[in-house]
């Protein structure tokens, strides 16, 4: 791969009662991760805004993961279907305007998957990896690139 | 990335079928259900056991790695998922490699006569690897009895079948 | 806004891989935070003193604390802002360590981490506003599924309390799987002498309604206010006339028509039948999968022999609703079976011990009915095949657990007690016999467990054999278990005459159904999930509801008790006040951008969008907009996502907020 | 219509188990079914590579993977279940491990992108129809108790071959009984036989096929159905080593489920190589 | 012609109708512009042909609800189903509108240009029913026409085969071109929210400057709105001045509806939406 000393940055949006509680289980069971995953926590999956997903390859992101509750598992019995649903066309949406799918990823990861997630992140940084930096939208969002480099 | 450090005998031997020792939680279902378990010296479990423990020579000096079958009889019931079959698989191609087999000739002779025939015409000729392992085994008066009703028969060809293409054999065997 | 930033080493936890002082001097310089410090410990006094203090001292608008799970302090840190005076809801946490310290090793990166999820959580506390929680009136009174030891413990501790209990059984009669148990572990005293007054209790009780042979149907509402939905299943006898004096069970031809579910298919029963003696409550039912009447109409039997006209074929089921306050669920477990691979499951069956097809390869529970004194044998060690009395018999414990190959990788955990305590049971009734325990590890923690596991090798000479058995087959009339001690290093091949199979405990087939209906979170073999595994180890996500015994995981009699006590304990203390406060995370409508297309009322799952008409000052409907009912609305923000013009906004994690967040990254 | 099927013999069936492919030929023949051989085939490389060589028992296979996709073969009937085994393994590895893959790939000088359906001779004839079969038996085998011998290499790892269930596989049974002949129930349908030990242990060998040969026996077997030369080696040839060495031994015929359909569709012994056995195969013949 | 101008004059006549939105001729031109006739006179000035491109429901949502009467509309097939989508999406009652359907025989592409096989509009390449149903009185005679090239069908399936990076190469200078004038959402019968996405600057989704990036935001996010809800009129592509082919994202969205739920927005004001809706059965593949 010719990116091995490449970075990816990715935005994830989990709910809050499973994919954010198993990733605490995978932290409460020290399962290790490549640093690379930040995590935004909405109530659920029905929250997330497909905007999100666009303002995230806005500021960066190489990558965005998206994450829920398993189908019929929905703290709030059904968001989770919805969001599948809006997901079923943004993604081709996506896909269609160059954002391909291997930077686009969802997945069931529930309360008790901490080993799940785990895997899960770690398999969505290493393709990102492979796929390199996201060079279109990185040329896009250079027009509104800041003179210098701002320390934090 | 995180990445857990392994002795470098581990690494060597779970790159060659990506069996890892660490799994095994020694309940001994392999060897009680081995078939050739009252054959051999230790029983297989031990020597996964010797292998967790870091006594690799006591593990790869072991007469069971050669009395193993290959039945996978272990493998298919382990609890793990443990594919000990193919653990003693990379076991052995490690006793080769570290020069290690002391006991178990015959075995090996048998192997390198069957690949032998394999390497020279593509295909396997009974009576050339018979021949090519009994010299080596001096076992010369086995299966005597045996031979000519299988000449007889027609079951033991004289003249070896020989495939065309026996370059890319050569090359399979260079390169393995 | 003036914010402040806090960030907690949490002694070592966060502080071995995330450079905290470094987090805390970069988070002085986000644009807003006016404060920023490290501690050692932040949920101590002496840190939330510091949180207080900064708050009064520098006047801060919101804070910010780096440290562990919002799932576990974020409470703590809230109560902290509100006891120094500014809104709870102004702060929020960044997940140092769950997710940053506990997963990465590289000290830089994971600071580097550090830093960015704390500007997320100051982005975000830059939007949040000042929130009051919602309050809402409690039902107090409690539901209770299952009818086990779990459910019978749990119902009596809330009934005693003073409150009303409605509890659900499944089964014809409650009593549960202990029912079934000769002896117990690690006294040696019959189960049902100790269960049975317990039932009787629960039948008399005043404040508990008792349904048996009932299922839960539907459940809506929230905490404090739930609305249950119980299907009471026709039993074809009406419970107020019938006085359970049996001459229906007695009467009924076909006498050995099904297996007998509490004798585990050990003995058979007729079509009417009462499921055991002590059976509470005494009531009979008709199996109508296989009575006669069902089939041609005829027969009647029943009907004929009963003085009080009790008999009703033609009853339905029917449904009930109860207003509830809080759930209890004691569903229990179930035993897996070594028969093939179950449908529609990852477990694969036990091919290399028959699939079940031996008769004389029985499961624990068989093993229970077969010893105890009110079973099939009354109590004599007989093998079900010939009544004959095993003279050798093989214990063979983790079937199924601990067995990843099959599906398994949990310890069911009392199965090394209860293998024990067969053992034992078998040696005391057959003196020459022999019995043998394969076992893995001996896992005997309790109190006066490993001395019980010793008494039964070294007192009543039980062979324990180190080793998993790698198959059983029949010859001769024997029962060929084939196995290794692998202290010995030596294969054991034993000619048995019974072997009995320790068979892991699972959850109930319906339960993932249930707790669907109940929004509570289940692991992947079905077992409902606790919502957090050391602190509220019996409570869920799902607020007012609760876990007891087996329904959880594996756990033997006094655990069950203990935890549904517990889950008894959890619905009294929200029982103890009229009103209870409720997370203000509700959506809320700008009824002046509205366009009124009602999509956020078809994605609502609570029906909390209502439509509400917007006058000019003549009274003319203008329009129609979308309303947020405050009381329904769970905040789950499904609406605001799916609004086009995000007109309806969920208060907590508002677009701003989120935006924010974002923005902050990288 | 004629079904079309690839075929890989596989070296023992050139030799010590001519009979096998001889009555498979013939079989097919009487089922409409014609088989076109893998050109140029080499040797799976059988125990012996897999025993000592990682990267040989996956790079013959595929060689002969390749040699079969190149002639446009669809799938591939290996009667042999050693070879069926490591056809498929291997097949499994090339789809599975990419390191093992890249560097046969290298050896090859190949890429490697296909997947064959590769049959063992129960599967070709499940895939032939049982229904065929019956039609066409001329002469039931009722006579016949068969304890249906599956060995080591068809069932196992089953997460591999898919084949059947591990431990009590039924297919043979089903294609057995539409012969006519009844089948029995017995405990060691999947124990080793000892297989490639035969040569080198025939100790072990001959004590691991004498503890089949005995159940099968014990169940009521009068023949032992086998798809696999190994297993026939063992089974057949090795009770002549039995008899000597356990004076009691009671022989029982070991068929190839090729024999035995050649049997039941009316074709002669002679020509099914029957006569080529070690064990005396005559009270089948009735 | 007459027999629209009579059904409109009486509808006026009788009240039924508070004014009818229909076309008109530009005076000097074949061409046509979209006309409000709110008398019997005005009535006498409606016309249509081939010439009448515009989707007319777009002013259902725009224009000043009558205080008695209905609001009456001229529309072809195509544009009943955007007026049923209005309906199906609670935007206007069935009996708030007087609907004179029109059988139609194709419109044209370029209104400078005669009707032909190469000047027919795009929307009537796909047109499944040139007959509208469910309106309250139907006028004129639909002849059968020639069907023209899938102009947008075959671009879309040009682009979805060329790799992400040329697409996005694509999307980059088409996007360019906008200037973020919102003649699409303006042309759109569907954008009807009082307050728009673009327009809201707490926070700001979509950046207000007509920067690549935020035309990109804005598109994907236009698109996405209307995704299972787009009609296919294509009047967002007929007026954006920038030719940008936004008609490729709305069919691709389009294509999803019907491949994964079978289903066409407008069809029927009685189906549920398709967005607002779901099925324990949608495709869960993609996902993890």
């Amino acid at each position: 791969m010719a990116n091995e000393n490449f970075e990816p940055k990715i935005t994830c949006f989990v709910c809050n009662w499973c994919t954010y509680t198993g990733a605490d289980l995978a932290g409460t069971s020290r399962l290790k991760q490549q640093p690379n995953a930040r995590l935004i926590r909405v109530p659920c999956t029905g929250r997330i805004d497909p905007v999100f997903l666009i303002k995230a390859f806005e500021t960066g992101a190489d990558g965005v993961l998206v994450s829920g509750c398993h189908p019929a598992d929905c703290h709030y019995n059904t968001g989770n279907y919805h969001a599948r649903r809006r997901w079923i066309f943004f993604r081709e949406l996506l896909n269609t305007v160059g954002i391909p799918e291997s930077r686009v990823h969802f997945s069931w990861v529930s309360a008790s998957e901490g080993k799940k997630w785990v895997d899960v992140v770690n398999g969505v940084i290493d393709k990102v990896r492979q796929e390199g930096p996201f060079e279109g939208y990185k040329k896009i969002n250079n027009e509104f690139a800041l003179p210098e480099e701002v320390e934090v | 990335m995180h990445h857990t450090h392994k002795p470098p005998f581990i690494e060597e031997l779970t790159a060659i079928t990506g069996q890892d020792p660490s799994q095994c939680y020694q309940c001994g279902k392999c060897s009680a259900g081995c078939p050739v378990r009252e054959f051999t010296d230790e029983a297989p479990n031990r020597v996964v056991r010797y292998v967790q423990l870091g006594f690799y020579e006591k593990a790869l000096t072991s007469k069971t790695l050669w009395l193993c079958a290959g039945c996978q009889t272990c493998s298919s019931r382990c609890p793990k998922d443990f594919h000990l079959a193919h653990f003693m698989d990379a076991m052995r191609e490690l006793a080769l490699k570290k020069g290690m087999v002391e006991d178990e000739k015959n075995t090996v002779e048998f192997h390198k006569a069957f690949l032998k025939q394999i390497e020279s015409y593509g295909r396997t000729h009974e009576v050339g690897m018979v021949r090519d392992y009994k010299l080596h085994t001096m076992d010369l008066m086995k299966d005597v009895d045996l031979a000519p009703t299988m000449f007889l028969k027609g079951k033991l060809s004289i003249l070896p079948h020989k495939v065309k293409d026996t370059k890319t054999i050569k090359k399979i065997f260079k390169q393995k | 806004m003036k914010i402040g930033v806090f960030i907690c080493y949490c002694g070592e936890n966060i502080g071995r891989t995330v450079d905290c002082a470094a987090v805390a001097q970069a988070a002085a310089k986000f644009p807003g935070v006016i404060h920023s410090e490290d501690y050692k410990y932040m949920c101590s006094d002496p840190g939330q003193n510091l949180i207080k203090q900064a708050i009064r001292e520098k006047q801060l608008d919101a804070i910010v604390v780096g440290s562990c799970s919002p799932h576990m302090h974020e409470k703590t840190f809230r109560k902290a802002a509100a006891g120094a005076g500014i809104n709870p809801y102004m702060v929020e946490i960044a997940n140092l360590r769950e997710h940053c310290s506990w997963i990465h090793d590289d000290i830089p990166s994971a600071t580097k981490k550090a830093i960015e999820l704390t500007r997320i959580a100051v982005e975000k506390v830059k939007y949040n506003e000042p929130l009051i929680p919602i309050r809402v009136p409690v039902t107090k009174r409690a539901l209770v599924i299952g009818g086990g030891i779990s459910g019978i413990q749990a119902a009596l501790d809330i009934a005693n309390a003073g409150f009303e209990v409605v509890l659900v059984e499944k089964e014809p009669s409650i009593g549960g799987h202990m029912s079934q148990l000769s002896e117990t572990f690690p006294t040696l005293d019959c189960s049902q002498c100790i269960l049975t007054p317990r039932m009787v209790e629960v039948y008399q009780h005043p404040k508990i309604k008792l349904l048996t042979y009932s299922e839960v149907e539907n459940v809506e509402g929230f905490i404090g206010n739930f609305k249950v939905t119980i299907r009471k299943k026709a039993r074809g006898v009406k419970e107020d006339l019938c006085t359970g004096c049996g001459l229906c069970v007695q009467k009924c031809p076909i006498r050995k028509v099904a297996k007998n579910e509490f004798e585990e298919g050990l003995a058979n029963r007729p079509a009417m039948y009462v499921p055991f003696p002590q059976a509470v409550p005494n009531l009979p039912v008709i199996d109508r999968s296989v009575c006669t009447y069902y089939k041609s109409g005829k027969c009647q039997m029943c009907k004929k022999v009963c003085g009080r006209d009790a008999v009703d074929f033609e009853q339905q089921d029917s449904f009930v609703t109860e207003d509830i306050g809080s759930i209890i669920v004691a569903t229990g477990y179930k035993l897996y079976t070594i028969d093939k691979k179950p449908e529609n499951s990852p477990i694969q069956g036990y091919g290399e011990y028959g699939y079940g097809k031996y008769t004389d390869v029985i499961n624990g529970l068989q093993f229970e009915r077969i010893a105890s004194a009110s079973g099939p044998t009354s109590g004599e060690i007989l093998r079900p095949s010939d009544s004959k009395v095993p003279k050798k018999v093989v214990f063979i414990q983790c079937v199924g657990s601990r067995d990843e190959a099959k599906g398994f990788t949990y310890c069911s955990k009392i199965c090394c007690m209860y293998t024990a305590k067969h053992a034992m049971l078998y040696k005391h009734k057959v003196h020459d016999g022999e019995a043998y325990v394969f076992y893995m590890d001996i896992r005997a923690g309790g109190k006066m467990y490993e001395e019980f596991v010793r008494r039964a090798i070294e007192e009543d000479d039980v062979k324990y054999i180190r080793g998993r058995v790698s198959k059983i087959y029949e010859e001769d009339g024997k029962y060929i278990v084939k196995g290794e001690d692998t202290i010995a290093g030596m294969q054991v091949i034993i000619d048995a005459d019974m072997v009995v199979l320790a068979t892991a405990m699972v959850a109930q087939p319906e339960a993932p159904k249930l707790a669907q209906l109940l929004g509570v979170p289940y692991d992947k073999y079905g077992f409902l999930a606790e919502v957090h595994p050391k602190l509220r180890p019996v409570e869920t996500s799902s607020g007012g509801i609760f876990l007891a015994g087996a329904c959880h995981s594996p756990r033997d009699i006094p655990e069950s008790v203990a935890m549904a006590s517990a889950a008894a304990a959890k619905a009294l203390v929200l029982f103890g006040s009229d009103m209870l406060e409720r997370e203000p995370v509700i959506a809320k409508v700008n009824a002046g951008t509205c366009a009124g297309c009602f999509y956020c009322q078809k994605v609502c799952a609570y029906n909390a969008i209502e439509q509400k008409e917007i006058k000019n000052r003549a009274g003319e409907v203008i329009k129609v907009v979308a309303y947020v009912n405050e009381g329904l609305c769970q905040g789950c923000g499904t609406c605001n996502a799916t609004c086009p013009s995000k007109s309806v906004e969920l208060v907590g994690f508002k677009d701003e907020q989120i935006f924010n967040e974002i923005c902050a990254l990288y | 219509m004629t079904m079309n099927f690839g075929y890989y013999p596989g070296c023992s069936l050139e030799g010590t188990a001519k009979e096998f492919d001889k009555s498979l030929k013939a079989v097919i023949g009487k089922l409409g079914v014609n088989l076109q051989e893998v050109q140029d085939w080499a040797c799976c490389g059988s125990s012996s590579a897999h025993a000592t060589n990682h990267m040989l028992s996956v790079a013959l296979p595929t060689h002969n993977l390749l040699l079969a996709k190149q002639q446009g073969l669809e799938n591939v009937v290996a009667p042999c279940a050693a070879c069926f085994n490591r056809l498929v393994v291997a097949q499994h590895e090339m789809a599975t491990d990419e390191k093992v893959r890249a560097k046969v790939e290298d050896i090859l000088e190949r890429p490697y992108n296909n997947h064959l359906d590769v049959l063992n001779i129960i599967q070709f004839f499940d895939r032939v129809g049982t229904d065929v079969i019956k039609e066409k038996v001329t002469k039931t085998m009722e006579h016949l108790n068969a304890a249906c011998y599956y060995g080591c290499l068809l069932v196992r790892p089953n997460d591999i071959t898919k084949f059947d269930d591990a431990e009590n596989p039924e297919a043979m049974e089903r294609v057995v009984e539409a012969t006519g002949a009844k089948t029995v129930s017995w405990n060691f349908k999947t124990e080793c036989c000892g297989a490639s030990h035969s040569i080198a242990h025939t100790e072990i060998a001959v004590k691991l096929s004498k503890r089949i040969i005995d159940d099968a026996i014990k169940h009521g077997a009068n023949v032992i159905v086998v798809a696999c030369p190994m297993c026939h080696s063992n089974l057949d040839m090795r009770q002549v080593n039995m008899k000597k060495q356990f004076p009691n031994h009671q022989e029982i015929p070991v068929l190839y489920l090729t024999e035995l359909i050649g049997l039941a569709l009316g074709l002669d012994a002679k020509a099914l190589g029957v006569d080529l056995h070690f064990t005396n195969a005559a009270p089948v013949l009735k | 012609m007459e027999a629209l101008q009579k059904i409109a004059k009486e509808a006026l006549a009788s009240k039924e109708a508070a004014f009818i939105i229909g076309y008109a001729r530009v005076p000097g031109s074949q061409k046509t512009r979209p006309f409000i006739a709110r008398d019997e006179a005005e009535a006498g000035q409606l016309v249509f042909d081939e010439y009448c491109q515009n989707n007319l429901a777009v002013y259902l949502t725009r224009i000043a609800r009558p205080k008695e009467g209905k609001m009456g509309i001229v529309a072809k097939s195509c544009d009943v189903r955007a007026i049923v989508a209005l309906l199906q999406e609670n935007q206007i009652k069935r009996n708030e509108v007087y609907i004179i359907g029109v059988n139609c025989s194709g419109v044209v592409e370029d209104p400078a240009q005669p009707l032909s096989k190469e000047n027919l509009a795009g929307k009537c390449n796909m047109c499944q029913a040139p007959q509208p149903a469910g309106t309250d009185t139907v006028v004129g005679e639909a002849k059968p026409y020639e069907r023209a090239d899938d102009k947008v069908g075959k671009l879309l399936a040009q682009l979805d085969s060329l790799s992400p990076q040329e697409r996005f190469a694509f999307w980059e200078a088409e996007f360019e071109k906008c200037v973020k004038c919102y003649a699409c959402r303006q042309a759109c019968p569907l954008c009807y929210c009082e307050q728009c996405i673009a327009d809201k600057s707490q926070p700001r989704w979509i950046e207000s400057s007509a920067s690549v990036r935020g035309n990109f935001a804005w598109n994907m996010i236009r698109a996405f709105h209307l995704a299972g809800r787009c009609i296919g009129c294509g009047e967002c592509s007929r007026a954006c001045p920038a030719d940008i082919p936004l008609m490729l994202l709305n069919r691709k969205m389009g294509m999803i509806a019907m491949k994964e739920f079978n289903y066409r927005h407008g069809s029927n004001m009685d189906d549920p939406t398709l967005v607002g809706s779901y099925n324990n059965s949608d495709r869960n593949d993609f996902i993890m």
